[in-house]
């Protein structure tokens, strides 16, 4: 059954090294040694050591940041997810403080914030009716509520409780060379999130979704089972971010993971990743991570006061969205008159 | 001559990023009378209609109205000057009532409050005048189609236009509901209006128009005399070539029993829904919009869950709960809305066309992205895609075009033994129909069970070997190829549907 | 060429927002860290002799926005700059632990001499803070404590044990030694006031003298207007019997004297506020809902770290207890062992009534 | 026509089932606690959300747009710091004056949401998120950590003390205006219109992206006055005021029945959930139940309230097939 005008439609993959670099991707690559340089001239203190030390509370976040890219691929949003950390975090320390073995209280974390994103996504696919920001931000009022039942019923009341034994979490806060464990974790987790999102038939169907859910479902995908896995996954790499940060804190209190839910979607949108769904991909995300990162190390170094550096992040969150829509109607205004 | 048009454009160009969609284009229009456009998707009517309309402003080009030269800077100023226009998907407000959209943008308003109690009375008197069965007060969203076209034209009628537009108003509609907006058509006529009326159905044209224009490739061809102009010519005009033979339907030997359904029910849509499709055989499934078609075929493919019912593939019960099911056992649904159902129109086409079958591709779960390739642009040539490459986003094809992406994507997936074509050539031009056809009819010859779910007669007359009729969530009888006629089709469809109200969602 | 003109608008936006940023910097008490990373070794080793000139002195305070750690900071400064230090003082973006960790982290790699910090959790800084004791910083704590172990040594305002005998000995006199009382905190997780209140219990069960005392709550206001005053609303309507709230917190104070005042209740209060903040309402009448309250002087809060950071970096003290120095203006202080843990007590909490009030009200 | 029947009627409007919810919360705690009907804590109630109450009739415009705003506690704690200290340094004690100037703080603020979202076409929560950190940035920034105290605003707190009328003038005020400009006006329509269907208002005239720009200035003029309400209550202005309180503005309006998706929701539905978060929250410490559970329970009912929402429509969709003729 062959076409009869034999018109012949070209599935020759167009572009190369210099698309690849004048992409989103490519610019944010350049700001993030634009950061860096920033950061050698303004401080002498920022050096390869220095900045890795200073790197890992800042990592935790960004497990959760994968997560929240598929989430927000999907077009959905899921704001719970700090309140999550808190509420994984809490139940470690109470665990392991009760004579929980270190690594059944590691699993007990990851398992946390596996329960309370099933919680996201059994809502969330059960009454699609629901905007997601409404759900999510129904149990991130929910998960911090828990733990503050917890730290007074189970744990020692005053709404915080530390690791007693601090053996295990001691040698996940370890380095190897000048890097810490935690550094590693994320390249891992990072390449797995952004393979699988980008290269694998998981990763399309997302997209898919994304897209435009109906036509999505209509082709087969198992839309809302798809959703549940993101949140499920989400909340695990929340329980992951929570495992990682009581590393630096050896405990949890009512405000663990306050705001980390906005930070880890702005890093997403900074990265290129658009909150109607569809569009980015995780590689943006994970060197806009980095960007936001170091300029708060760079310009912590220089003692700059830390609301400044929000008001700057909040502003590179504004810029970042607003260059490429300013930049479409300038060529498409070009495109006019040329023609 | 010159006094008698109202409405006049020349030399009209009007370039997009890229595109020149219209190109020094005219038209005229005289008082009182109805004028059909016509011309092939993509030839520029819409784009023009908004160019009249003042929702584009023009590059080039001189419109006169009344004689007089004008000049609309928005919506507004057309609406001002007597031009109201009735879009081809109704632009209605889904939340509001039924008065608020027929006023919106002119509401009546004292001291700067808004008077409903005026407006709906006046709304009231607009829709009786048209014969409309709903109130004002309604929520527009829980109207059928044919109720919101309503709505429109007596949105249109509410600004005492002089000039009113419809943009393929027939489209969704059923064939009783055209003849009903035919009558419309007629008394604003005699009314004095005059009317630019964009169709792809010549029944439209013929049954209404005295003048026709016909715009092919942005261009002006020319405009016509209706009474002068025969069929094939008009084609011609329209195509730039001619097209012969529409409905290539060709009598082969049927085979066995391949597909059957019994008792479908899904309480509130459709009701003991019963019918069995032969290898090789094309079923024609027919009725009112409403009647639950859409929703019975859904149910069949799992993207509705049904109270109760059986599927039989090759003889064998089949259990369907999800479309993934249906399209795992073979069964393959063309969605009746290609843009929301059928595509995803920010992807590249190749994309879309394995989308379903990307597993059976991949590798170990990772995409294989030359096999889709080479598959995608296989599957695209074999239905003689019009497109540049498999990486062009699907909205930038016509809806002919997206028609086929779709067509390819079923063809894509190995297992196909029933494929279900809703509405297949719903919206889509002369050219591209033909083509529609006939890969319809070389898929019967190869042994596959077709059911073609349509509300246009010729093609379901044209095309079918055993139509079912559907009225009122029920199959009301099935003929056959050699006794059907439109009048047997309507008879069965519309039984007992007089005191039908409110609307199915599609 | 769409996407080029992209990439270097963005590039340049951004940059050219980071240059603004570190423009403001100005505004913020930035010192220039270059010899900082130098001199701490050697201002380290050189130790008794040395002085403090050229050594850099780190305060990390709870929180921006807090005049109360303004004034602290600002006497931290005073000390610090007097004797030739350079400071660097700041304020986390929120008031949590996580916040003061990324702060201390980037004290540790500016190589400062001394970090004094008001922990907004007990435990959460242990790591952080044991990281910087390792990289050869000084490491102490103000008005709130860190983990004992963590730090050389505590700069306390006074005494657990002493805040809460004289905030019980103000409800006994508001109360006029018997009747229901209540107290209104901040959060549940904070550090000083939960200690202050189990003082405060532990005295009620210990001393015959407050048994006809009856505290019915314990509310917490979590430092927000309007969660004390639905906090502070609520005990009213729940006890009509109420006679004092105690409030040990600057924030939940402001906001039950506002309710009790507007509302011309005849519940009195007291407890530990702010001058500036509690001027209003201080008064013996019947108009005025805060008869006395205490607070000590932040100012000398802050000095007193600022001193003791001073001696800490030149050696004269470690932060062992009998260790004595001098802490300028304030005069002589030697660091104490309470239960197990080393302190310098700043002194008594100091009374606010209305003969002393419009003196202080200006001051902090 | 004919007149409904009350269940009829009960089931097709979502403030009458909106009420019964309030009823059984307020009889439920009145049970506990019979104070909790006192006409003090009533008035409390009021007096203590007037900011949600306030800002959640922008938040309503600005849902009704499709679209979302989460700065307006940044923008309020901005222009409540601000005017707080033009009183601390002497430079205005005006009431009006500083009305007026916390209202210019706001609208501009608003204005900027407005013009990025409409004409850079910035999705909504992005374009409010960036500013949410930024205005929040620059109250902290122009404190210079310091307060605005009771004795700084002494005499501009007697305008909202408890007791004293402004606050309340301003609710009936502004209820008053809304329910006028969202029913019976054409701007206000236009509102729904944008939301409603968007290509459609644009086709038929309708300034899309002045009604947006419109709309969040509306928000941010409603946020800047109850950052000046905020200082004149509580009296002290403090740049982490009403931190994370715009969840409670958007669960308000979303309890109240306003859509997510635009074009839906009303003025008396949007009291309505601004009402039952009201009662929620001061309502909690009255029943006596413990602090720590507070936040749990408060989540419960939000997600309660609107998962019963949903699971009413169906019922009632469900309902409506089964009479469907066949």
């Amino acid at each position: 059954m062959a076409g009869k005008s034999g018109r012949e439609i070209s599935a020759e993959v167009k572009g190369g090294i210099r698309s690849k670099i004048l992409s989103w991707e490519g610019a944010l690559i350049l700001i993030l040694v634009a950061v860096n340089i920033l950061g050698v001239v303004i401080s002498p203190n920022y050096n390869v050591s220095n900045v890795l030390r200073e790197m890992p509370r800042y990592l935790a976040e960004i497990f959760m940041m994968f997560g929240m890219g598929y989430i927000l691929v999907l077009g959905d949003i899921d704001i719970s997810v700090g309140a999550l950390v808190c509420l994984a975090g809490t139940v470690t320390v109470l665990s392991s403080n009760a004579g929980l073995p270190f690594g059944l209280a590691v699993v007990v974390c990851l398992l946390v914030g596996l329960l309370g994103g099933m919680l996201n996504g059994f809502i969330a696919t059960r009454f699609t009716e629901l905007p997601t920001m409404i759900v999510t931000l129904g149990t991130q009022i929910i998960f911090r509520g828990i733990a503050e039942v917890l730290f007074e019923t189970w744990g020692n009341g005053g709404g915080t409780a530390s690791m007693t034994d601090t053996k295990g979490l001691m040698l996940l806060a370890q380095k190897i060379g000048p890097f810490p464990i935690a550094f590693f974790c994320v390249i891992i987790v990072g390449i797995i999130m952004i393979t699988v999102l980008a290269k694998t038939t998981f990763g399309r169907k997302l997209y898919a979704i994304g897209s435009n859910k109906t036509a999505a479902y209509y082709a087969g995908i198992k839309v809302e089972k798809m959703r549940f896995i993101c949140y499920s996954l989400l909340g695990m790499l929340a329980g992951l971010c929570a495992l990682f940060l009581l590393t630096a804190t050896f405990g949890s209190n009512t405000t663990t993971g306050q705001g980390f839910e906005m930070e880890v979607i702005a890093m997403c949108v900074f990265g290129g990743i658009a909150t109607t769904g569809g569009k980015g991909n995780l590689i943006g995300g994970f060197i806009a991570a980095f960007i936001i990162v170091c300029l708060r190390i760079a310009l912590g170094q220089r003692n700059i006061n830390t609301q400044v550096i929000l008001v700057i992040i909040g502003l590179m969150l504004i810029i970042s969205v607003l260059v490429p829509s300013i930049s479409n109607s300038i060529a498409a205004r070009k495109k006019r008159s040329a023609a | 001559m010159a006094e008698d048009l109202i409405l006049e454009l020349k030399g009209i160009t009007k370039i997009f990023p890229g595109v020149k969609a219209l190109n020094k284009v005219h038209f005229q229009l005289r008082r009182g009378e109805v004028h059909a456009l016509m011309g092939e998707n993509g030839a520029g009517k819409s784009t023009f209609i908004k160019v009249i309309t003042g929702v584009h402003a023009a590059e080039e080009g001189q419109m006169f109205l009344e004689g007089e030269e004008v000049h609309f800077k928005g919506p507004r100023d057309a609406q001002e000057a007597g031009i109201a226009a009735v879009y081809q998907h109704p632009t209605s407000y889904p939340t509001l009532s039924v008065t608020e959209n027929i006023f919106m943008g002119h509401e009546n308003v004292k001291n700067g409050m808004i008077q409903w109690r005026s407006m709906n009375a006046e709304a009231q008197k607009l829709l009786d005048s048209l014969d409309a069965d709903f109130k004002p007060t309604d929520e527009v969203g829980t109207l059928t189609i044919a109720q919101q076209q309503m709505v429109e034209i007596a949105k249109a009628l509410s600004t005492n236009a002089k000039i009113i537009i419809l943009d393929e108003p027939t489209a969704a509609l059923t064939a009783n509901e055209s003849e009903k907006l035919y009558g419309i058509v007629d008394r604003l006529r005699e009314e004095g209006k005059s009317i630019i009326f964009i169709s792809h159905r010549f029944e439209d044209m013929y049954r209404l128009a005295t003048r026709v224009t016909v715009f092919r490739d942005s261009q002006y061809i020319g405009t016509y005399d209706v009474d002068g102009i025969s069929n094939a010519d008009l084609i011609k005009a329209m195509v730039g070539r001619e097209i012969t033979d529409m409905y290539p339907k060709e009598d082969i030997e049927l085979g066995e029993e391949i597909f059957r359904v019994e008792g479908m029910t899904r309480t509130g849509y459709f009701k003991d829904v019963s019918f069995d499709v032969k290898a090789g055989e094309i079923i024609g499934l027919t009725g009112l919009v409403g009647a639950g078609r859409t929703e019975t075929i859904e149910s069949i493919c799992g993207i509705t869950k049904p109270d109760s019912g059986k599927i039989f593939l090759e003889g064998r019960e089949i259990q369907i709960k999800e479309p993934v099911d249906a399209m795992k056992a073979g069964i393959i649904l063309l969605p009746e809305d290609r843009q929301k159902q059928g595509l995803i129109l920010s992807w590249g086409l190749g994309r879309n066309v394995t989308l379903p079958i990307q597993e059976e591709l991949a590798n170990k779960g990772f995409n294989d992205e030359k096999k889709e390739r080479e598959l995608a642009k296989q599957r695209l040539e074999e239905v003689d895609t019009k497109a540049v490459t498999i990486f062009q986003p699907a909205s930038s094809l016509s809806g002919g075009n997206q028609q086929k992406v779709v067509v390819a994507k079923a063809l894509a997936q190995s297992n196909m033994k029933v494929v279900i074509m809703d509405e297949p050539t719903k919206g889509i031009d002369v050219g591209a129909k033909k083509e529609i056809y006939e890969i319809m009819g070389q898929l019967a010859k190869k042994g596959y069970g077709i059911i073609m779910i349509s509300s246009e007669m010729p093609e379901i007359i044209g095309m079918a070997d055993r139509i079912f009729v559907m009225c009122n969530g029920r199959i009301s009888g099935c003929l056959q190829r050699s006794e059907v006629t439109q009048e047997r089709i309507l008879e069965l469809s519309m039984e007992k549907s007089g005191t039908k109200k409110g609307g199915a969602a599609s | 060429m769409k996407k080029k003109v992209l990439s270097v608008l963005l590039a340049t936006t951004v940059v050219a927002s980071l240059l603004a940023g570190c423009g403001s910097s100005a505004a913020a008490p930035a010192a220039d860290a270059a010899p900082a990373a130098d001199a701490a070794p050697a201002a380290d080793a050189a130790a008794p002799a040395a002085s403090s000139g050229g050594a850099t002195y780190a305060l990390v305070t709870k929180s921006a926005g807090n005049p109360f750690m303004e004034r602290m900071a600002s006497g931290f400064q005073e000390a610090v700059e007097a004797s030739g230090g350079t400071v660097v003082i700041q304020n986390p973006e929120a008031a949590t632990p996580d916040a003061q960790i990324s702060v201390v982290q980037s004290l540790i790699s500016q190589g400062v001499s001394s970090i004094a910090v008001d922990g907004n959790d007990a435990n959460a800084l242990t790591a952080v803070l044991t990281e910087a004791s390792n990289a050869g910083i000084k490491v102490l704590s103000l008005d709130s404590d860190v983990a004992p172990d963590t730090r050389a040594v505590y700069c306390n305002q006074a005494g657990v044990q002493q805040i809460g005998e004289t905030l019980m000995e103000a409800v006994y006199d508001l109360t006029g030694g018997e009747g229901d009382w209540a107290i209104l905190s901040a959060t549940s997780q904070a550090t000083n006031q939960n200690a202050w209140i189990d003082a405060m219990k532990k005295l009620m069960e210990s001393d015959s003298k407050y048994a006809k005392l009856n505290l019915v709550e314990v509310a917490y206001g979590d430092d927000e207007p309007q969660k004390s005053t639905d906090q502070t609303q609520a005990l009213l309507q729940n006890y009509p019997d109420l006679k004092v709230i105690c409030a040990p917190t600057t924030v939940g104070i402001a906001a039950a004297a506002k309710v009790l005042q507007d509302q011309k209740s005849s519940v009195k209060l007291t407890g530990l506020g702010l001058p500036s903040e509690m001027a209003e309402y201080i008064g013996d009448d019947d108009a005025h809902s805060c008869p006395y309250m205490y607070l000590w002087n932040p100012i000398d809060l802050g000095r007193l770290a600022g001193y003791t950071s001073i001696a800490l970096v030149d050696g004269s003290i470690t932060g062992a207890a009998g260790d004595k120095f001098t802490a300028g203006e304030l005069g002589d202080y030697t660091i104490e062992e309470i239960d197990g843990s080393t302190q310098i007590i700043l002194g008594p909490p100091f009374k606010f009534d209305p003969s002393n009030i419009d003196e202080w009200k200006s001051v902090y | 026509m004919k007149k409904r029947s009350i269940g009829q009627f009960l089931s097709e409007s979502r403030e009458a089932s909106l009420v019964i919810v309030l009823a059984v919360l307020l009889i439920v705690v009145g049970i506990i606690n019979p104070s909790f009907l006192s006409f003090t804590n009533i008035r409390q109630i009021f007096l203590n959300n007037t900011l949600t109450f306030l800002m959640a009739l922008g938040m309503l415009c600005v849902m009704l747009t499709a679209g979302i705003d989460i700065s307006i506690t940044s923008t309020l704690a901005f222009a409540g710091m601000s005017i707080g200290l033009l009183q601390k340094y002497n430079v205005i004690h005006n009431t009006f004056l500083l009305f007026v100037i916390g209202a210019g703080i706001g609208i501009i603020c608003g204005f900027l949401n407005g013009i990025i979202i409409a004409k850079g076409h910035v999705a909504p929560i992005i374009c409010t998120m960036g500013f949410m950190y930024i205005w929040r940035g620059m109250a902290y920034v122009i404190s210079n950590n310091n307060w605005a105290s009771g004795m700084d605003v002494a005499g501009f707190s007697d305008f909202g003390k408890d007791g004293a009328v402004g606050p309340y003038i301003i609710l009936i005020v502004a209820y008053a205006a809304f329910f006028i400009l969202m029913k019976w006006t054409r701007f206000g329509r236009r509102i729904y219109a944008v939301g409603s269907n968007t290509e459609a208002a644009r086709v038929s005239g309708i300034n899309v992206d002045r009604t947006l720009t419109g709309v969040y200035t509306i928000m941010g003029l409603l946020a800047g006055l109850a950052g000046v309400l905020s200082v004149s209550i509580y009296a002290s202005a403090q740049p982490n005021m009403q931190y994370g309180k715009e969840m409670d503005v958007i669960a308000a309006c979303v309890i109240g029945g306003v859509a997510m998706s635009g074009g839906r929701g009303s003025v008396a539905g949007t009291f309505l959930g601004a009402l039952i978060i009201g009662i929620i929250s001061k309502a909690l410490p009255m029943v006596n139940i413990p602090n720590f559970w507070q936040n749990l329970i408060k989540g419960v009912i939000i997600l309660a309230v609107v998962i019963l929402n949903v699971v009413t429509q169906r019922t009632m969709d469900r309902q409506n097939l089964l009479r469907r003729e066949m």
